[in-house]
């Protein structure tokens, strides 16, 4: 479970969070829309620790996520996060970008590593590219790519962030299929996304970001047919 | 540890006549990068030119340029060019020496500059009406300036240290040359020395603000 | 002190400078030789330790003196009173002659005929100073000095300056080894004797005294004139002053 | 087409010269870059702010001559009495000077590897040494070596200075033939030529590098 | 009036314009369209003799453009190009870029060429942008002004090379009108480009190129409404 409570961020002078509240359960699949620079990523980052917070806490599985005790890299291990650019890591195949860290992280042994790593790669279906670099890849590809680097540390909880926003329209389905997919095997996520159709497909619940406040939350049937706050009406007429 | 006694006061009654040497190496700095630009300029033309000769005769002088000390190349320029019966004076073998040893590397980095230049912009002046030479002239020419404009203030460093090194040449006016006479008369290494590199230091620097300034005035686009 | 320091130590390290012929220089084998070397044997001999050349350039003589690289310096240095604020000088070991080098095509025949030429002579030394200060007072021509010895030499044999000024033993080295065709003697400069001493710590008294004790029975029991004879040749300079005491 | 006096002999000490180039060059830019990489990492970590006097210091080997740091380190540690021998002076100041350069070169390589990489890394867990270790120390290095190359050549010619010190490198082996055997023009050349053989084949396969990874795969 | 004869052209082994017959009579509009490599561009660029060409003729007013006593310089100066790519010379201002070649080529006094320039600019809108430099100008707004760079020589023809295609949508407008006023004022003119709706509008003839082949020209009603080559019906098809 992840509990974010009141949780407030500046960057300097500018409060990008200014207050949010969000419980999601296990298993739960919620999605995050909102304008440019509303925080969505800013609350993703601070999830799983990569960035401070100013007050509130957040606790995933009852760990406060900014507590000096708390072990990060430890607790990283349990949520996968994939970004809006793609971050392979260019001097690796496909196979050793995602064995690395089940390696050097986990201690795992090279071929039970592999195991996993063309386990998570099959999963996403990309079994065939497990010696191509990253450069020699699609967009969507590497995104996917990035997706089983993330599940092949077994996480927990998985947040994705606009993982389809930089590319190509054509290259946007097999992504979404490969959410798709893992929203129906059970995984608790958090998506950012900029994809409606998705974002109502998929969810239990869908938040909308507005200029740092969560102003509205709900099931997608609900936020999407009859939107309460006025800003959410608005931005939804401009989506579509 | 040091039963070294510092005689700073008779080091610093010195400090006039380094100042004056200083000039002197700012002078010799200066003529080494026009003469080493103009030249550098000239090499680039040449290795543009598609002339089997032309372009090999600049490849030589670069590769010469960058791949031997300064000291060898300054060396060269006084008793290299000496046993032929050319007679150069210690000031303009150092000129000789660094001007070569700037062309070299700025051709080098002219190069670099020139690739950064799109050739729709050759295109775009062409299309004007304009002549290869005006087109390269008018239109590459200052953009080129622009790329290369950090990599010549760096050189410019360059040619300043480098001067340094005419006291093998016999030249005793520019500031190493000063230090190292003052030095072999008294012994005091270390004090003067200490006010030279101090000097260098000085001169370095203010050439690097200069040269920010005048990017900052040059480069409004 | 440092005299201990060598005799209980076993070697005598000499700073000696092997670009300056015949007092320093190198063989065909490239192994030193020389008076400076020679002299420094002697003196390891008396203390009864072996010697090691050290050769250092003229202007890392004080440095290797300074960080105790080297013990004594036997390189040919003229003990100015300038320097002798640095280092501790002995009494003159040896005494140079200053003699005019000059390129046959300068048509120079004496001192005098240097007016207006270029002339040059080995940085820092004796003879460059007082060959400098001598330009300036002619207000023509012009003096330029170079790093080694063999550089200045070199230089006036390309023609590059056309007379130099050097100490009297250098200058016939050089034009015997037949080396530099077309250069030759043409006379003595009117400087005074440029006496130079060994030197080493200027706190260092005993070594000092001892350093002075040495050059005084180098010349006594004849092994001074025995040295010219083997590295110079001809009239043997004289160490002393008339008239004062050092 | 040469009638010369330059014996095989000679050639062996021209060659040992060489010898002695390489052994400076060698030791300085390894002590170098393993100081260059240290600083640069620091720098990197601490922030401009924080690094400024480590920047300073380092700036100073990068403005004043290298015959000034060399004299003047020589007579540093003779007025210490550190008692080193010129061949350590040389080594210990053309080591500075090479890690003057080297810092810069570290810390624009290590800036380049995009930020949202090395975030990857971090939000796999990896710690901040493994994430230097597995992520930043290859992407850099790859940005890093056609520059560090140029730097290994600068020094290697730049080592022709520690002739002042009294140590016989290839461009002071030269020098003492040519005051025996007075033939300048043929003897520079030769040095000339050795100095181009050894730097040319290393420039080469620097360009080659720049080539191979500048579109990187 | 330009005459293009039988023209063929050839990179390497690539036969990229394989034998152009067209003329383009004096006041007319015509305009260019066909797919990507068709050879459009590479058409334009032999007309003022940027590229030569290995067969065939181009007369520009009765001057063969690749005789070899032609002056080509003085050539250019009558036919005005502006290209995909905005090539505003980056190191001038607005002013400097159009006044650059009437006094350099030209040979005007300053004030001369600054009146000129003036003129021009603020012909395609642009008279409060004078000292501005070309880094700080919309992509619009440098086509616009290498128009304006172009029509300050006083050319008899204006070649325009999908001068929109490079602009965000909303900046294609602003150069369609410039275009559309020069059309109106009697310009000569050949234009290539993706805009069918501007090629409909402002063209006396239309030209549709496949594969080096002038496939089919006509007056645009024609052309657009009654496609005869079967390739063109497809691009059109494809294109709307
Ligand atoms: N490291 C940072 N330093 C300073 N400001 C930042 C930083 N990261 C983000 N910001 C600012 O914080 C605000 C929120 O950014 P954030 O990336 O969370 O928005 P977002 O909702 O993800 O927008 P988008 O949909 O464009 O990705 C923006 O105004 C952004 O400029
Ligand atoms: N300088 C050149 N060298 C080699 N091939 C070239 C060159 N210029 C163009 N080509 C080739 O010639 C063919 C025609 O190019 P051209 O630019 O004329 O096409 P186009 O019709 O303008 O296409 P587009 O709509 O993409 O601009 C293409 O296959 C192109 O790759
Ligand atoms: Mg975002
Ligand atoms: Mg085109």
């Amino acid at each position: 479970m992840i509990e974010i409570q009141n949780v407030r961020k500046s960057f300097g002078s500018l409060e990008v969070l200014k207050g949010i509240d969000l419980t999601v359960q296990k298993g739960e699949v919620v999605t995050v829309i909102g304008g440019s620079g509303s925080g969505k990523s800013t609350l993703l980052t601070c999830i799983n620790g990569l960035e401070p917070i100013d007050s509130g806490r957040i606790l995933v599985d009852g760990t406060e996520v900014h507590a000096k005790a708390t072990n990060l890299n430890k607790l990283r291990q349990k949520i996968g996060i994939v970004f809006q650019q793609w971050n392979a890591f260019p001097h690796l195949t496909v196979l050793e970008n995602v064995m690395l860290a089940p390696r050097k992280v986990l201690g795992m042994a090279k071929s039970e590593a592999e195991a996993m790593a063309v386990k998570q790669l099959t999963h996403v279906g990309l079994a065939d590219k497990l010696k191509t670099y990253p450069s020699r890849m699609s967009g969507g590809q590497q995104q996917r790519m990035a997706i089983a680097r993330a599940l092949a540390m077994s996480p927990d909880y998985m947040l994705f962030d606009e993982v389809t926003s930089a590319l190509d329209p054509q290259l946007v389905g097999e992504v979404l299929d490969t959410l798709r997919m893992l929203a129906s095997e059970g995984m608790t996520m958090i998506c950012v996304t900029h994809e409606m159709k998705f974002a109502r497909e998929v969810s239990d619940r869908v938040a909308f970001f507005h200029k740092g406040v969560m102003a509205e939350i709900a099931a997608p049937a609900e936020l999407f047919g009859a939107p309460k706050d006025p800003e959410l009406q608005k931005f939804l007429a401009a989506t579509h | 540890m040091f039963n070294y006694t510092f005689h700073w006061n008779q080091a610093l009654k010195a400090l006039p006549q380094m100042l004056d040497g200083a000039l002197v190496t700012l002078k010799i700095a200066l003529l080494s990068m026009a003469i080493g630009l103009a030249f550098a300029l000239l090499l680039t033309l040449f290795r543009l030119s598609g002339s089997r000769i032309l372009s090999g005769f600049a490849r030589t002088w670069i590769e010469i340029a960058r791949n031997t000390p300064a000291l060898f190349q300054i060396y060269m320029a006084h008793f290299g060019l000496g046993s032929f019966g050319i007679h150069l004076s210690p000031f303009t073998a150092l000129l000789a020496g660094i001007a070569f040893n700037n062309a070299g590397y700025l051709a080098e980095n002219f190069r670099g500059a020139l690739k950064a230049i799109p050739d729709t912009q050759t295109r775009a002046g062409r299309s004007l009406g304009m002549s290869a030479i005006q087109a390269f002239r008018l239109i590459v020419l200052p953009q080129m300036l622009r790329v290369a404009f950090l990599p010549i203030t760096n050189q410019m460093v360059w040619a300043i240290l480098m001067t340094s090194l005419g006291v093998t040449v016999g030249m005793n006016t520019d500031l190493a040359g000063v230090t190292q006479e003052l030095n072999a008369r008294s012994f005091r290494t270390f004090e003067f020395f200490a006010i030279a590199a101090v000097i260098y230091y000085a001169i370095a620097k203010v050439v690097t603000l200069a040269a920010r300034l005048i990017a900052w005035r040059m480069f409004r686009y | 002190d440092k005299l201990d320091d060598i005799i209980s130590s076993g070697t005598l390290r000499c700073a000696v400078v092997l670009d300056f012929p015949p007092m320093g220089s190198r063989d065909a084998n490239n192994t030193p030789v020389g008076f400076d070397v020679d002299y420094c044997n002697d003196l390891a001999a008396a203390l009864g330790v072996t010697a090691e050349i050290v050769e250092t350039p003229f202007p890392e003589r004080i440095p290797a003196l300074m960080s105790g690289r080297v013990d004594v310096g036997v390189a040919s240095t003229s003990d100015t009173l300038e320097r002798a604020k640095t280092v501790g000088m002995s009494v003159p070991y040896f005494a140079f002659e200053m003699a005019v080098t000059s390129n046959d095509k300068a048509g120079i025949t004496s001192f005098e005929g240097m007016k207006g030429k270029t002339v040059g002579a080995t940085a820092g030394t004796f003879e460059a100073i007082a060959l400098e200060k001598q330009v300036k007072e002619w207000g023509e021509g012009e003096f330029r000095p170079y790093q080694t010895q063999a550089d200045v030499f070199l230089a006036l044999s390309q023609g590059q300056i056309d007379a130099t000024v050097s100490t009297s033993t250098v200058a016939q080295a050089n034009v015997k080894t037949g080396n530099f065709p077309g250069i030759s003697v043409v006379g003595k400069a009117p400087f005074d004797t440029d006496y130079v001493a060994l030197f080493t710590n200027r706190e260092e008294y005993g070594l000092i005294n001892y350093l002075n004790l040495f050059v005084n029975q180098q010349v006594r029991t004849g092994r001074y004139a025995e040295l010219y004879e083997k590295w110079v040749g001809g009239d043997l300079p004289d160490l002393t002053v008339s008239g004062v005491y050092r | 087409m040469f009638d010369t006096a330059m014996t095989a002999n000679d050639l062996l000490f021209l060659l040992k010269g060489a010898g002695m180039t390489l052994a400076v060059t060698g030791v300085s830019v390894a002590a170098g870059t393993l100081m260059g990489v240290i600083f640069g990492v620091i720098r990197v970590q601490i922030g401009p702010w924080w690094a400024a006097p480590l920047t300073f210091l380092l700036d100073i080997f990068r403005s004043v001559p290298l015959l000034i740091q060399l004299v003047l380190g020589n007579a540093f540690q003779s007025i210490a009495k550190l008692g080193w021998a010129p061949f350590t002076t040389s080594c210990v100041i053309l080591s500075l000077y090479t890690a003057a350069y080297c810092t810069e070169i570290v810390r624009g390589a290590i800036d380049s590897v995009p930020p949202t990489t090395r975030r990857a890394a971090r939000s796999l867990g990896m710690t901040w040494a493994q994430d230097m270790r597995f992520i930043v120390a290859p992407l850099a290095t790859r940005i890093a070596l056609p520059s560090w190359i140029g730097l290994t050549l600068g020094v290697m010619k730049d080592s022709s200075l520690v002739l002042w010190l009294g140590l016989i490198e290839l461009l002071r082996a030269s020098q003492v033939l040519v005051t025996r055997l007075q033939e300048p023009l043929f003897i520079l050349s030769i040095c000339g030529l050795i100095y181009f053989l050894l730097s040319f084949p290393i420039a080469r396969l620097g360009g080659y590098l720049e080539k191979r990874w500048s579109p990187n795969d």
